[in-house]
């Protein structure tokens, strides 16, 4: 079967606009770790990546998760780990925050150093409109939500 | 783009959240539960119709046959899975608000 | 066009299955072509050999395969997501594979467009 | 193994008061399916069933189903089926329907005989408001929801 | 009768479900996602306060943890799981609003 | 008192299955006697036996299997719902046995409390 059937495509040189987009609470379903295991996959392949978290997605972000008590893996770390995956826009819809009483000091701190600007350290996290965040999803070539 | 959304607006924030990113010139087809959306008669009737003017609004027919539905807001177009896959080559990118 | 289809729920439990497959076949017989078809999440569920529908009612698993293999369409199921839900070569339906993540990227990247079908 | 766990448990003369609770919509998800299966199997244990339906559990009623061409298995017709098991009691929330605009007459219909009045046809799908379902709801010993 | 709810009341409906059926006396637990809807700041504090004064509504701690959450609305007891266990011998019937 | 579980999910991608597992851990801690488990819809896949979660992960089908065995809990996986599925007798893990649906009415009418975890 693996003779007929094409399991390889040509994407040397190819660099695409992903958005992964986030409206999920995290630890009542699994598709915010999920999700993020797709992220650092595609960070391997140098797209231009950005992260948009929206609605309940914005509690992924939520610092001082502690999931020892319900004995589940805890990832929020693994989002501080982003920025040296050379992810530097997680951007977080800021009528979502609004809605649910958080401001960007409740988030999870993620810093990546800019290439583009002698490797200083700058904030990869960002409050945009729903407007911004909008404008941005048409900009894209692939979205991937869950 | 197209939006998709396969959620019942009664049920869940997706249809509502779309609606509200949705902008002049894109496309939402509305897939399984999210076929709810397309009716007559609901507190969402309001919104579609008003949303028709600036928006391509569809509907996928064999869900809306599944469900025993087809009281179709004016402006909604009916397509079938043929007219799904045109609606994803004519937009570009494609989301699911799942 | 040339498609890639990410399957984020497992078969009957979600309709999501049954919607993108009808949608891959609508896009071949358009005369698209469908590269791949990545199996995430439950998705990986879509896979599994043992399914044994009721007699009466489609079975969501075999109509892949026969559909994968008369238009050699490539059906990916994520190791990662297979293995916690225990998917694996021991239960893999035929014309399914397992691999990486990395997969979905890559159609992501070789396709003109991925559409997602989920809960 | 199963000689030290107990797997049958004494239940003769056991009458309990189960209801069964729809709030999902059909089709999308297998809930609707697999809740009615439930609902037959305990038809045969003589137990008090009580359906509601309600949210979007109402269009689990609704008439006129045609699966054809998204080739999944139409179930609507196990429903009217109900009433040869005994089940005499499909309750549907009015505010539900109302906010669907929906009517009884959008309804299937469910006949069951009634045995104390001389197994006259009668039907089993009736409109009840919120208050009297939440009221019916206390009564009850056992509420299966999915 | 003890109501459990496991969905954020932002995405589903749920909550809302569950706070229409609830009558005087009985009591409502918030788990997993629900425990959203146990918090200051959101457009549903109005909704619970009021509701505490006939209803007994407690949320999981173990979850309000697990999300980084602790800003619980007045009058909103906090329980674990052995109070949930307590909470279920002290109620009947049992109804999840999945 | 006397318990009955209803778990409608699978493992890991809804909390249900950790919610109940907690619950019933807590209940046995207070006393009280959990006569069965009962997984149906998608909680069939929680007695896989295949399942192999990360190492730094719950190992959710080991940990209701362990706990049974402990405390002499019943876990029963629908035969209907587990054939749609894929889940049969080759793949079930330590623990669980497969029987009809008629379990669930049963545990119903026999424990005081039937408490159901879902999506």
């Amino acid at each position: 079967m693996s003779e007929e059937i094409q399991t390889e495509y040509e994407t040397e040189g190819v660099e695409k606009k992903f958005m992964f987009l986030n409206r999920k609470a995290p630890y009542g379903t699994i598709y915010a770790l999920e999700m993020l295991e797709t992220v650092l996959i595609s960070a391997a392949f140098d797209q231009d990546v950005t992260l948009v978290f929206m609605d309940d997605g914005v509690y992924q972000l939520k610092k001082g998760c502690d999931t020892k008590a319900v004995n589940m893996k805890n990832f929020s770390a693994t989002y501080k780990a982003l920025g040296d995956y050379d992810i530097s826009r997680l951007f977080v819809e800021k009528e979502s925050m609004d809605a649910r009483g958080l401001t960007i000091d409740d988030l999870v701190e993620v810093i990546f150093e800019d290439e583009d600007d002698d490797w200083a350290e700058k904030p990869a996290v960002h409050v945009k409109s729903r407007d911004e965040i909008a404008r941005l999803m048409e900009e894209q070539d692939v979205i991937i939500s869950a | 783009m197209l939006h998709l959304v396969n959620k019942s607006p009664f049920e869940r924030g997706a249809f509502e959240s779309c609606l509200n990113m949705a902008r002049k010139g894109s496309a939402i087809l509305l897939i399984e539960d999210g076929v709810y959306a397309a009716l007559k008669n609901t507190p969402f009737e309001d919104k579609v119709s008003a949303a028709v003017k600036d928006i391509r609004i569809c509907v996928l027919g064999p869900d809306l046959a599944a469900r025993g539905v087809d009281q179709v807001i004016e402006g909604v177009e009916v397509v079938d899975y043929g007219g799904f896959v045109d609606l994803t080559v004519d937009h570009t990118p494609v989301q699911s608000w799942l | 066009m040339k498609y890639g289809i990410l399957i984020n729920e497992g078969p009957f439990t979600h309709q999501a299955s049954d919607t993108a497959y009808h949608f891959t076949k609508a896009a071949i017989e358009k005369g698209h072509r469908v590269m791949r078809v990545f199996f995430y999440h439950d998705g990986v569920y879509n896979a599994n050999a043992l399914s044994e529908p009721q007699s009466d009612d489609r079975n969501i698993v075999k109509l892949w395969g026969d559909l994968a293999k008369e238009h050699k369409i490539d059906l990916v199921v994520c190791v990662a997501a297979g293995l916690r839900r225990g998917i694996k070569d021991q239960v893999l339906a035929e014309g399914f594979r397992i691999s990486g993540l990395g997969q979905l990227t890559e159609i992501g990247m070789a396709a003109d467009r991925l559409i997602t079908f989920g809960d």
